[in-house]
């Protein structure tokens, strides 16, 4: 008996699967890159309607506004980004934002190093406490972060008087860093870029930002190939408890006070803004260009709305909450056209 | 848990960690014995048990999701969309109010089970949506406007007895049963946690898991839903923006401290409740003590902390 | 040159390894055998720094040596390939290649453009051509298993340590493999091999040390150590006992019955880039092997036909009723049973206990008005436990906590409780030791010669031979062959495979 | 259908009734001129007008609030008017308005989130020379020049008047309990010093046993009522910083098994419901914080347009209810 081999022609003959492959490859690479870009897609098209329907929003004013409100978010979101790459989440940086504002503004009347020091002090403290306790302790980061949200919330009031009392900013120089601009963009918009730069190389190329990938990726894997998983866990957790209470200092520059009602439901828009962005919630993928992305889509929505005037409060979370369903179905779908092809 | 017998110090690391809950609840009712006056009292007890019914409900929803490796933000919207339809629907008596408010609950649970099982959404942004939308939407029913509600039935509902014992802590026990047998003794209990254990390995073994993931979201939003209405009977009034806010943090918190390891595949019904009633006593005493909330915060946050650290999953490969 | 002394292990309730001693010697391929669970993966996870010895010491080249962690290990110059394989699957080949060791240039940044460059030539070597920029994922296993050894063979090691590197690679990269054992071997590079497949070890290895249940049972020349004996001494049974089996447990006869109608009908099923118009019948009582080298597509055509794989076209059939786009609900529903290939990630439920994952599948059946019963989920695992002879300290224990082996058989046991008229089974003895693999291989015949038709997929070709009845051969998707009663042999199986690959 | 459905109590009061009145302005007390302030004159009519909310329009306050300065720019024919609203996001308000700057609003109405914070806001504002109203909260900044005047309650004096009530309620003796405000709120700060200050000076024999926050919210109200009523069982008054706590404590007194008038209670705002808790005994007081603020707020802002000067501070006249006015007084009540 012969084989049965010859008996059957294969169909499609192998060139054509092969052939096949590489079609489904290229496909790959574009959805890949759309999924990857996203955020950043469905940006441009709503800025170009928004140039279209709203005069006003084409100003240089209010791209200026627009931008110098997200610098403080951007820099969380910033943060977060590295957070959940490790696959890690965290719920303090909006309570972290708000003690580092008022700490900030507290600490200016002994000039301008001490208005950063403490906020960066205190706030990178808890960002250790934080990361050891997660790295060390196999606590889920959700809850250890939860617990911080509370801790830096009670901090923040036993400050502050229960949050009676604001610390206004002495120092002239920190206050200038808040409205003061350069080539007619604010400071802080070049600082926030400059960071957000920093972060990019860090991140993409960097032996750090390659880590904070496999740990997310996985964290087990990067163990026994080497990675000090648990240091870049604890960098993490830092870097976002640093940045947060930045943005709370830089915050603070710009309203010249340390605000004590600032900062709820901020933890979740910072999230909003790195999933919108692309980057995976269970970590290991993802890019901060996504993150920018992200941040100013939320930022633009919020401006929109405002354009149309006299949208009811009530309807303007109706229609945040719908479209952030949408963005986020759209990147799923994405994803999976991916998987599957 | 292993039957086998490993005469370890193991074994007590493991009641302890088990048990951790019930230990500090114990500690802290002897503080209070102690040193709160009038702590030790039926009245006292029962302004707890009222107190901590819905989030003990709605935490008994947030366990089941948090089993499947999941997590619900959505639960304070739907109490709050649940609050905004009863004034809508309470002229035509207490069932279809309650009908009105219990659809709510299913609607939002679909589309959040939806979002995570056919879409396949990562749970915290499948039901973020809701938590920020939910709400709006039930402000925008309300216009705003707090209703006050003076539905006798209602109001039995809320602030009645029966046989000396709040209505309410008799709907809370209930569903803790009724939550408790079905974890233990039914088909969808065991496939819940099958899912929470391994979904890839359920979806292979044929089980409906998405069937399953749907229900689990409707039966927590439903939970919720029912606790929104609870707390509207109680408060004899219906304010959209404010019923059940932040109430999923106090939920998780209250399931987590529990005992339930966020990682899914295990339930505990009453770790949940008992967690749900630590922090309620926690609460309890830093205001029976005139405390300040920074006081309050940071004192909750340490012992969130605590409960959780005994509690926590040793790994075991 | 490494060496351990009485080092011990204990885990909560598993005393891992009990006062091991042993020593590698510079230049030599040491193997270490021994059962699922004897502790091989444990010892080496304590010389490379993973985990802390609780008593006993560690000396490296002639010094007291201790690990803190893999990467203290890495630096003094051993490097390891761990058991599953160890990669970022989300990053890409090159990245995951220099992880840790990345190429910088004068500002400290990476070096990208050389990392893919180095990244190029060094896998060529190791037969790898797929774009280093590739996420390392999307590689077939075995070339992902390459990807491990160029990793670990990169760096200037004095010690190679590989445990199990060969369990998903096919026969051309088993022997790319042994072609860098040699090199090593020849550059006076120790070696530490671990490998359940007896053939190799005499192929490659000088030196050898058995573990049974932690403890050191034997060590010494691999020369000297006759097959059988070190099969007893790995089992802890008699000679005799381990003579009268074969190299596998199959009986080789035909139980198929050629005149039934088949019970399985698969036809035409293709999708997208990975299968292309597979058909194929199983008829009551047969065992159709599936036959292949990796990435033939062999683990989609049987997802497939369980509904977990989708398909844009092509039908299945059971009994001759259509499934309709098969679900895997409706496949299970219809009777078929598929064990997959990844035991850990799609099979077991490890949180949960052996009562629960024998019993998940069928619970409907167990159950009234949605009431799970207690004592009729007991006579279902009690029976299959006895059947299959599962080891577990009660039905209660968790099924994380059990050997490879018997995670195996709970796996099984779970698919027979649904009383499936079709078993697909993945690799069904992949990673398991020689004893289980004999249970589980008898078992399969047993369930055969009941009636039920069997598709078996092994990369393991003797295995294959062996058991199936008739070997359907695919390659990059397609059937390419179909070997029938006196063909299915070694030999017509390699022969198919490669003139698949010329045409 | 709702349970009102059919007796259709009155939703909006007419909007006459309730008016806010300015208290009649010391003599002396700084005014402000377009001129000392700097920009031109213009008609109100035709100008771009933007109004800042800073909580959700969920609360009848807020409501109030909003719907006032509607009517009144609809009233006044203004038809370029821009509203926004914060969500009680202190950020988002400072970037709603920093918005309407931007888009050319030539008079800001701003009902502040915090008192502190506005730097950025006048920094821009005083570029374009935007007059700012704030209604409701006062800035803490220099009127006349970072923003035109402030229109609103005197928060201390509405504490101190409840401070006399709750005296009278209490026969100036027993033991008092405070629902604090939302913490880090300074409407809380004053209302808590207003009121403490007022009881140490006129009835040094009441005591306060207690304070705890209840976010002005009644859910909250109430459950600290439930929990202040087993520690302190003798507790004789209650003062709940807004109406929304006081009646989460009333629902509480009732739970307890309390009767109407075993414990005194006191609050601040004037909403309706709590005037009806006057009408049914449970409620002793209530001062008024008037939310109508559109009217005076158009008209202060046609005045300094029109060239004549404007106060730097209008304190507004606040009602109260007590036993005596409550029933008449219900249906002005907002
Ligand atoms: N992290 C861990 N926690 C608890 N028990 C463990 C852990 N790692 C291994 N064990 C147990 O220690 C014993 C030895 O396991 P090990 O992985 O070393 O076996 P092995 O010889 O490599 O088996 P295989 O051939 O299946 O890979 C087993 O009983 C296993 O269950
Ligand atoms: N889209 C993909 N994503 C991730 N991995 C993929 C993808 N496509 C293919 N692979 C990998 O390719 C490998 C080979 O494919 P396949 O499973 O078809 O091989 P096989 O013939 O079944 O071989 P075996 O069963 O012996 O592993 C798979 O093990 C899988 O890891
Ligand atoms: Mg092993
Ligand atoms: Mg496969």
């Amino acid at each position: 008996m012969t084989m049965g081999i010859a008996a059957k022609t294969p169909t499609p003959p192998p060139e054509q699967a092969a052939a096949d492959v590489r079609k489904a490859e290229r496909t790959d690479r574009i959805v890949g890159t759309v999924q990857r870009q996203g955020a950043l897609a469905v940006l441009v098209v709503v800025v170009l309607i928004a140039l279209a329907a709203f005069p006003n929003f084409r100003s240089f004013d209010n791209t200026g506004t627009i931008l110098v409100a997200a610098a403080p978010p951007m820099l969380i979101a910033l943060g977060m980004t590295f957070v959940i790459l490790t696959g890690g989440i965290d719920l303090s940086v909006g309570s972290l934002y708000v003690l580092g504002g008022v700490l900030a503004a507290w600490a200016s009347q002994y000039g301008f190093v001490a208005a950063f020091a403490a906020p960066l002090l205190v706030c990178g403290a808890i960002g250790v406490a934080n990361g050891l306790l997660i790295a060390y302790t196999r606590m889920a980061p959700f809850i250890v972060t939860l617990a911080a949200l509370l801790g830096a919330r009670g901090l923040m009031r036993a400050i502050s008087s229960e949050g009676s009392e604001t610390f206004l900013v002495k120092s002239d120089a920190f206050r200038r860093l808040g409205n003061g601009s350069f080539l007619d963009i604010g400071y802080q918009v070049w600082l926030v870029v400059a960071l957000v730069v920093l972060g990019m190389v860090l991140l993409a190329r960097t032996r750090f930002g390659h880590a904070v990938y496999a740990v997310g990726g996985s964290a087990d894997a990067a163990a026994l190939m080497g990675i000090a998983v648990h240091r870049t866990k604890v960098w993490v957790y830092v870097m976002s408890g640093l940045l947060a209470g930045l943005a709370g200092a830089i915050n603070a520059a710009k309203l010249g006070s340390g605000v004590t009602v600032l900062g709820t439901g901020m933890e979740l828009d910072a999230i909003a803004a790195v999933v919108i962005g692309g980057t995976l919630l269970t970590g290991g993928a993802g890019t901060i260009a996504g993150t920018i992305a992200g941040v100013l889509l939320l930022g633009v929505i919020q401006n929109l709305i405002n354009q149309v005037g006299n949208v009811n409060s009530n309807w303007q979370q109706v229609i945040s909450g719908t479209f952030l369903a949408l963005v986020v179905v759209a990147q799923t779908y994405l994803v999976k056209l991916r998987r599957v092809s | 848990m292993t039957t086998q017998v490993a005469a370890r110090p193991a074994v007590n690391l493991k009641g302890l960690s088990q048990y951790g809950v019930y230990l500090a609840i114990l500690l802290l009712v002897l503080y209070n014995i102690f040193f709160t006056p009038y702590f030790l009292t039926w009245s006292n007890l029962r302004i707890q048990l009222i107190q901590v019914a819905p989030i003990v409900i709605v935490a008994l929803g947030m366990a089941l999701v948090i089993g499947t490796e999941g997590i619900d933000l959505s639960v304070g919207s739907v109490m709050a969309l649940a609050a905004a339809l009863i004034p809508l629907y309470l002229g035509y008596g207490v069932v279809a109010a309650i009908i009105a408010s219990v659809l709510a609950g299913v609607a939002v649970g679909f589309i959040n089970g939806v979002l995570v099982a056919r879409v396949g959404l990562q749970p915290i942004v499948a039901t973020l949506a809701l938590f920020v939308g939910g709400r709006g939407l039930a402000v925008v029913i309300t216009h705003g406007q707090l209703k006050d509600v003076r539905n006798p039935d209602l109001i039995y509902l809320g602030s009645g007895d029966l046989l000396g014992i709040p209505v309410l802590v008799w709907v809370a026990a209930a569903l803790v049963l009724v939550v408790a047998f079905l974890v233990r003794r039914t088909v969808f209990g065991r496939r819940l946690l099958a899912i929470g254990g391994n979904r890839p390995a359920t979806e292979l073994a044929g089980l409906p898991v998405k069937r399953v993931l749907i229900t689990v979201y409707i039966v927590c939003a439903v939970l919720a839903s029912i606790a929104g209405l609870l707390s509207v009977a109680r408060i004899q009034s219906s304010d959209a923006s404010a019923v059940g806010l932040l109430i999923e943090l106090s939920a998780i918190t209250a399931v987590v401290v529990g005992g339930t390891p966020l990682t899914g595949g295990r339930v505990r019904v009453l770790g949940t409740v008992a967690g749900a009633l630590l922090m309620q006593l926690v609460i309890a005493t830093m205001i029976k003590h005139n405390l300040q909330p920074s006081t309050t915060e940071m004192v909750q946050a340490v012992i969130i902390l605590i409960a959780v650290y005994v509690a926590r999953e040793r790994k075991t490969r | 040159m490494l060496e351990v002394i009485d080092v011990s292990k204990t885990f909560p309730g598993v005393r891992a390894l009990d006062h091991v001693s042993f020593t590698l010697n510079q230049g030599e391929v040491h193997a270490l055998v021994g059962e699922n669970g004897a502790g091989k993966s444990t010892l080496i996870k304590v010389l490379t720094g993973v985990y802390q010895p609780d008593d006993g010491e560690l000396r490296y080249q002639q010094q007291k040596a201790q690990f803190g962690t893999p990467m203290d290990a890495q630096h003094a110059g051993i490097s390891t390939i761990y058991q599953e394989v160890n990669l970022v699957p989300l990053m890409s080949v090159a990245h995951n290649l220099f992880l840790g060791r990345e190429p910088r240039n004068r500002l400290g940044l990476l070096d990208e453009g050389r990392m893919h460059r180095e990244a190029r030539e060094i896998l060529a070597g190791y037969g790898v051509t797929a774009d280093v920029r590739r996420q390392l994922g999307t590689l077939a296993l075995g070339e992902q298993q390459m990807v491990a050894l160029a990793r670990a063979v990169m760096i200037d090691a004095k010690v190679v340590i590989m445990d199990e590197p060969t369990s998903s690679l096919e026969p051309r990269e088993v022997a790319t493999l042994f072609g860098v054992i040699r090199d090593l071997h020849s550059r006076g590079i120790g070696i530490i091999y671990v490998s359940h497949r007896l053939d190799e070890l005499y192929q490659i290895c000088d030196a050898v040390t058995i573990l049974r249940d932690g403890k050191v049972v034997h060590t010494g020349k691999l020369t000297d150590l006759e097959r059988i004996r070190l099969v007893s001494l790995m089992l802890g049974r008699e000679m005799s006992e381990v003579r009268r089996e074969g190299a596998t447990a199959f009986s080789g006869a035909a139980t198929g019955d050629t005149g039934a109608a088949p019970v399985l009908r698969a036809s035409g099923l293709t999708s997208r880039t990975k299968l292309h118009d597979i058909s194929f019948e199983v008829r009551p009582g047969e065992v159709v092997g599936l036959g292949g080298l990796l990435g033939a597509g062999r683990s989609e055509t049987i997802k497939a036909i369980g509904g977990a794989y989708p398909l844009d076209s092509g039908d299945v059939q059971v009994n001759g009723v259509d499934l309709k786009k098969p679900t895997t609900v409706r496949a299970v529903k219809a009777g078929i049973a598929v064990q997959p290939e990844d035991r850990k990630a799609e099979g077991i439920i490890a949180g949960l206990s052996v009562r629960e994952n024998i019993a998940l599948a069928v619970l409907p059946q167990l159950s009234r008005l949605g009431l799970v019963s207690d004592s009729k989920i007991d006579a279902i695992v009690e029976k299959y436990m006895t059947r299959l002879r599962i080891k577990a300290s009660s039905p209660d224990q968790l099924v994380g906590d059990l050997s490879g082996g018997n995670q195996q058989k709970v796996l099984l046991a779970r698919l027979l409780a649904t009383g499936p008229k079709v078993l697909l089974l993945d690799e069904p003895t992949r990673g398991i030791d020689v004893g289980a693999k004999a249970e589980v291989q008898s078992l399969i015949d047993e369930l055969a010669a009941e009636g039920l038709g069997v598709v078996l997929v092994s990369s393991d070709a003797e295995e294959l031979i062996e058991g199936a009845d008739r070997v359907v051969v695919l390659r990059d998707g397609v059937v390419v062959g179909v070997l029938t009663g006196a063909e299915v042999t070694t030999e017509d199986l390699m022969a198919t495979i490669a003139a698949g690959g010329n045409a | 259908k709702s349970e009102d459905d059919g007796s259709k109590t009155g939703s909006a009061a007419p909007a006459s009734a309730g008016a806010q009145v300015a208290a009649s302005a010391s003599a002396g007390a700084a005014t402000c001129t377009i001129d000392q302030f700097g920009g031109t004159k213009l008609d109100l009519k035709t100008a771009k007008v933007g109004f800042s909310q800073s909580e959700k329009e969920a609360n009848p306050f807020r409501i109030a609030e909003t719907q006032s300065i509607k009517d009144e720019a609809a009233k006044l024919g203004i038809t370029n008017l821009t509203t926004t609203n914060a969500n009680s996001q202190f950020n988002k308000q400072i970037s709603d308005v920093e918005q309407m700057i931007d888009s050319g609003v030539q008079l800001l109405v701003i009902a502040p989130l915090n008192s502190d914070g506005w730097d950025s806001v006048f920094a821009k504002a005083s570029a374009k020379k935007v007059p700012i109203i704030t209604i409701d909260r006062k800035i803490n900044a220099t009127p006349c020049k970072d923003y035109l005047t402030f229109i609103g309650s005197d928060f201390a004096e509405q504490g101190k008047r409840a401070a006399d009530e709750m005296a009278k309620a209490m026969g100036n003796k027993g033991k008092v309990a405070i629902l604090l405000g939302a913490p880090g709120n300074n409407v809380t700060t004053l209302r808590t010093s207003g009121f403490k200050d007022e009881i140490a000076k006129v009835a040094p024999e009441i005591k306060i046993v207690f304070e705890q926050t209840g976010n002005f919210a009644r859910e909250d109200g109430q459950k600290v009522t439930e929990q202040l009523l087993q520690s302190n069982p003798d507790i004789n008054g209650i003062y709940g910083e807004n109406d929304e706590m006081a009646l989460g404590a009333i629902t509480a007194l009732k739970g307890a098994g309390k009767k109407a008038g075993d414990v005194k209670v006191v609050s601040i705002d004037g909403t309706k419901g709590a005037v009806q808790a006057i009408v049914d005994g449970w409620a002793s007081a209530v001062v008024e914080s008037n939310p109508r603020f559109g009217p005076l707020s158009f008209a202060t802002a046609q005045s300094f347009f029109g060239g004549e000067p404007v106060g730097e501070d209008i304190i507004i006249q606040d009602r109260q209810y007590g036993t005596d006015n409550a029933k008449a007084d219900l249906a002005s009540a907002y």
